[in-house]
């Protein structure tokens, strides 16, 4: 089709946009949002509240301030040491068809930007991307985004959202766990600040290492946060789990959230943390 | 208790047993004895030479395989357990103490698998809960102030999945001792004895070398789990386990562990002694050769070897 | 709510309103009423110079005194609540956070009573478990992380006797933060602002600068429980109180205290607007003290206050 | 009575011992003792193994090599901050009858001494004097004893034996553990060993400070351990506490005591700990 016939095209009168295009519905209270609404408020339902999970970019575009984030290492992609198949084929099919479909090459996206004026390094995860799962590319790009952060002093934010370690990559995504949690002691060593920010979910062994090891841990409301996964818990225990088991409120009361911060306050809130953090002076 | 795939063996000594209960009254059976005996060992190092990822799986988990007891009885004299994570609750699923390894005392810290049931019910079948992890690091930190090395024996199916570990914080505990173990400031020496499970393995496994049993595995996600989330089936446990690299020479060939410690043919429930002979010889090796390093030389190449990991 | 003591107080108090309730109509009383109050002012301060120790506890348990919640809100811009002590769990009778006094960022931590029963039984009535100690241990280590100084509220009739808390170290808890909290490494400032209650009120109050409102108390042990054992009689608290010299003038005798913090005549539960205000000059000056010293010197003195004290 | 009586009384025909001098009762058990293996075993009834307080000097006689005791500070003695009275008279007074009672001046005694050849100083209370109260006296003598191991780089014995904090020296009497705990700081952070020996009662004020604060904390079996009486906390929970509640091993399996260890192997066992703790040679 050559450019003649799309700009016929553009010109066919205006039909009335559809109602896919206009409304969406909340996939936790099934209410109908009004799509444009939604998407301005940051995917938060105005009904229930429910925070719907937001892609690397959205997060990005939400924390950061405008034109400020520059992306690191974007070429370090999904690497297959084990060669994995299972019996829908193989892992490195997988990972090509996840970056088609996600735009992205790993499921971490690292850079540096501002967040309410505060030059932070920034590691965000992409729940999308193989169910934000701890790769090899995934812990070698967020181990990198902590050594920039250690060589020039930077404070990190690391936002979580994964399902655990990416079996596919079996032994190796395990050692990202290590990998990761090196980095950072080196960061807490030279006294760097570092906020995780878990979203949802954050299980396994992302829990397990990076996420949980924040001078603050900070969680969006309602967020899934926990380590062994629900059904394998009440299957060992033999026992129904109460609903509010593994959120972010139940965690926090446990002892290992700081705060849970709502979305449209998380901007405002890490720029007010990492000014404590840094002790800036007060304005 | 002998596996599936041990009917051979099974059956050889069996009939080894029956003739040599003859012996006595027909002396004439002891060549035939010998000659099975013969065939027993080649038999056994042949079935052992060849286990499948699956097979070892099994002889990894297998009952009678030494636990950290063991270990502590055979390897260390004057051993003094201590307890307690100081915050909330002694982990009988973690054991640990000092020990005198040869000319080193040491700080030694292991998974805790029982033999019997109830053994098994009070150690939680080696599954730690986070005052368990919050133990050992207490112990490493420990070790660390008083300049003693650190052993830890790896031996466990994961961390325990209850709610009363999720509500104390496995995660946080399990990924503490991650960080905490990357930078202490004394040498770790790590060995997966049987199961490595995970994250519940990897809680006390961060150290300067990873040392691995021939017959043990070390993995991400148990061969099961792995099988039922991307086959959809638990039964493909085998084909998992395959898919997974999970035995000691895989992990050698990823660089995850340093070196194999060969087991006797048949494997270390079979051989205890000889198992014994060959940990101590390896110990001995590498706890010489870490101590004569600097700690700063230490850390450097501890965070290197992991920073290399999946480069 | 009127103390027994302050009768003379209610009953011109009482009279003063009745009479406002007419002055509309009968402007005459006009200048009653004002004779009256300066008749009250006087009563008032002749009543509060005088209090007794057991008075003096009284006032500080009044229910309705200022609670760190009444701190935080006249004392602090930006206030952030930080939760949890990552290891079991969130104690709502410790209250902390990041805070902004002025021109300093500080971590602001102290025991949380509540003025309704409801928000009592939440906060534990001010009464710490170990919980609540790791908490305020691991914000003011986050503080010297980011070399913040620790501003400490201490109200609390004492750590919780409970069987959970005894069963997760109240012992431990109260310990070790005596101990950290003598080494570290930034300014630490308490202000003593109700009760004082033994190892439950020194568990967050070792510090560099220990200030106390005028009707605070700081006690070893309640008169109640001194008096239930000394004088086998636990309605003898009066004497015990007597006794014990808890009050802010005989604590500044003794060196425990570094300065007293006057309250308005009539009591901080009477008058938190200038109780705040005299607060807030006690910080800013004690503060900008503190943070002029090097962190070396100011351990050093804080050593020496300690090793001092019962010498 | 001159020397010549003396002698004399002791030629009379010797009486056979009385009943009492010859036999105690266990004060657990009431089991029968025959006294003079009673005390060689170090006061542990043979029946029932119940650990009877010793005195100060009973317990450094049992620990420390003969003759190796060296004693610090044997002057200092109980002050009177406050003038303390209560209704049954002074403080001052009552402090004189328990130094006559006990021949002790102080809750505590410390020094520097052997234990299995291993130069080590020692502080250790005894619970006869005021019920092992921390006063300032004992607060300032541990302080002193704390002091030396530091400046001389020697291991740490401390052995308790409390009630808590002394009221009688009220407020002082509490910043006794502020006091000893900021010694114990310095002793950590020069990285010098420090045991805390916890014996038959150790609670209050004196658990809640150097006491729990040893690199390793071992305690004699049964020995009552914890913060708060159980009668204050019955009242508070308005329930009975299990009988084990605060005994040794209670205390050791919601992990706060590394062992609990039986006064016969105590020497021994304290041997072979200081061994680790200061990587001495194998020998
Ligand atoms: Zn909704
Ligand atoms: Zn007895």
């Amino acid at each position: 089709m050559g450019w003649f016939s799309w700009k016929k095209k553009e010109k066919k009168p205006v039909e009335p946009p559809s109602a896919e295009e206009l409304w969406t519905s909340c996939s936790a209270c099934k209410g109908m949002l009004f799509k444009e609404e939604w998407i301005k408020a940051w995917k938060v339902c105005p009904i229930c509240g429910f925070h719907e999970k937001l892609t690397a970019r959205e997060r990005i575009n939400q924390l950061v301030d405008q034109k400020s984030f520059h992306e690191f290492d974007a070429r370090i992609t999904v690497s297959d040491p084990l060669k994995f198949k299972d019996d829908k084929g193989s892992y490195a099919e997988k990972a090509e068809q996840t970056k088609d479909k996600t735009g992205l090459k790993e499921a971490v996206i690292t850079g540096r930007g501002k967040i309410t004026d505060i030059r932070v390094v920034l590691a965000v995860m992409d729940f999308n991307f193989l169910g934000g799962s701890l790769g090899s590319g995934t812990g070698e790009k967020i181990f990198r985004a902590i050594e920039y952060a250690l060589r020039h002093r930077m404070p990190l934010l690391i936002v979580s959202a994964s399902g655990g370690a990416r079996m596919h990559e079996g032994i190796i995504s395990l050692m990202q766990m290590a990998k990761t949690s090196a980095a950072l002691a080196r960061l807490h060593e030279a006294g760097i600040p570092y906020i995780s920010l878990l979203t949802n979910p954050t299980t396994g062994g992302v829990s397990a290492s990076y996420a949980m090891l924040g001078d603050l841990n900070i969680a969006e409301p309602g967020a899934l946060v926990g380590f062994a996964g629900r059904r394998v818990i009440e299957q060992t225990i033999k026992q129904k789990l109460p609903d509010e088991f593994q959120t972010a409120e139940y965690v926090r009361d446990h002892g290992f959230l700081d705060m849970v911060v709502p979305r449209k306050e998380l901007r405002d809130t890490l720029g007010r943390l990492f000014r404590y953090l840094q002790n800036a002076k007060v304005e | 208790m002998y596996l599936d795939f041990e009917k051979p063996i099974e059956e050889l000594e069996n009939k080894i047993r029956d003739l040599s209960a003859i012996r006595e009254s027909k002396p004439e059976v002891q060549s035939e004895i010998e000659s099975l005996q013969k065939q027993l060992q080649e038999i056994t190092r042949s079935i052992y030479e060849r286990l499948t990822p699956w097979q070892t799986v099994q002889v990894a988990r297998h009952p009678e395989r030494p636990t950290i007891r063991d270990y502590i009885a055979n390897l260390f004299t004057d051993f003094l357990e201590c307890c307690g994570d100081r915050a909330f609750g002694d982990d009988p699923a973690i054991c640990g103490g000092f020990a005198t390894f040869e000319k080193f005392r040491v700080m030694a810290i292991g998974h805790q698998k029982g033999k019997t049931v109830e053994d098994n019910i009070r150690c939680n079948f080696g599954m730690a809960r986070p005052e368990g992890y919050r133990k050992a690091l207490r112990l490493m930190q420990l070790a660390a102030k008083f300049h003693l090395p650190v052993l830890t024996f790896i031996d466990t199916s994961g961390a325990f999945p209850g709610q009363d570990a999720e509500e104390r914080g496995q995660a946080e505990a399990i990924a503490r001792n991650l960080r905490e173990m990357s930078r202490l400031p004394t040498p770790i020496l790590c060995v997966v004895t049987g199961e490595g499970g995970s994250g519940g393995a990897l809680g006390i496994g961060v150290g300067d070398r990873i040392l691995m049993l021939g017959n043990a595995v070390y993995s991400v996600i148990s061969p099961e789990g792995c099988a039922s989330i991307l086959w959809r089936d638990g039964s493909k446990a085998p084909e998992a386990a395959e898919a997974l690299k999970i035995t000691a020479p895989a992990l050698l060939k990823l660089k995850v562990i340093d070196e194999i410690i060969p087991e006797p043919p048949g494997g270390a429930h079979r051989h205890p002694e000889g198992t014994m002979i060959a940990v101590r010889k390896a110990l001995r090796k590498h706890l010489a050769d870490l101590k004569g390093m600097s700690i700063k030389k230490l850390l450097n190449k501890r965070y290197e070897k992991y920073a290399k990991l999946g480069r």
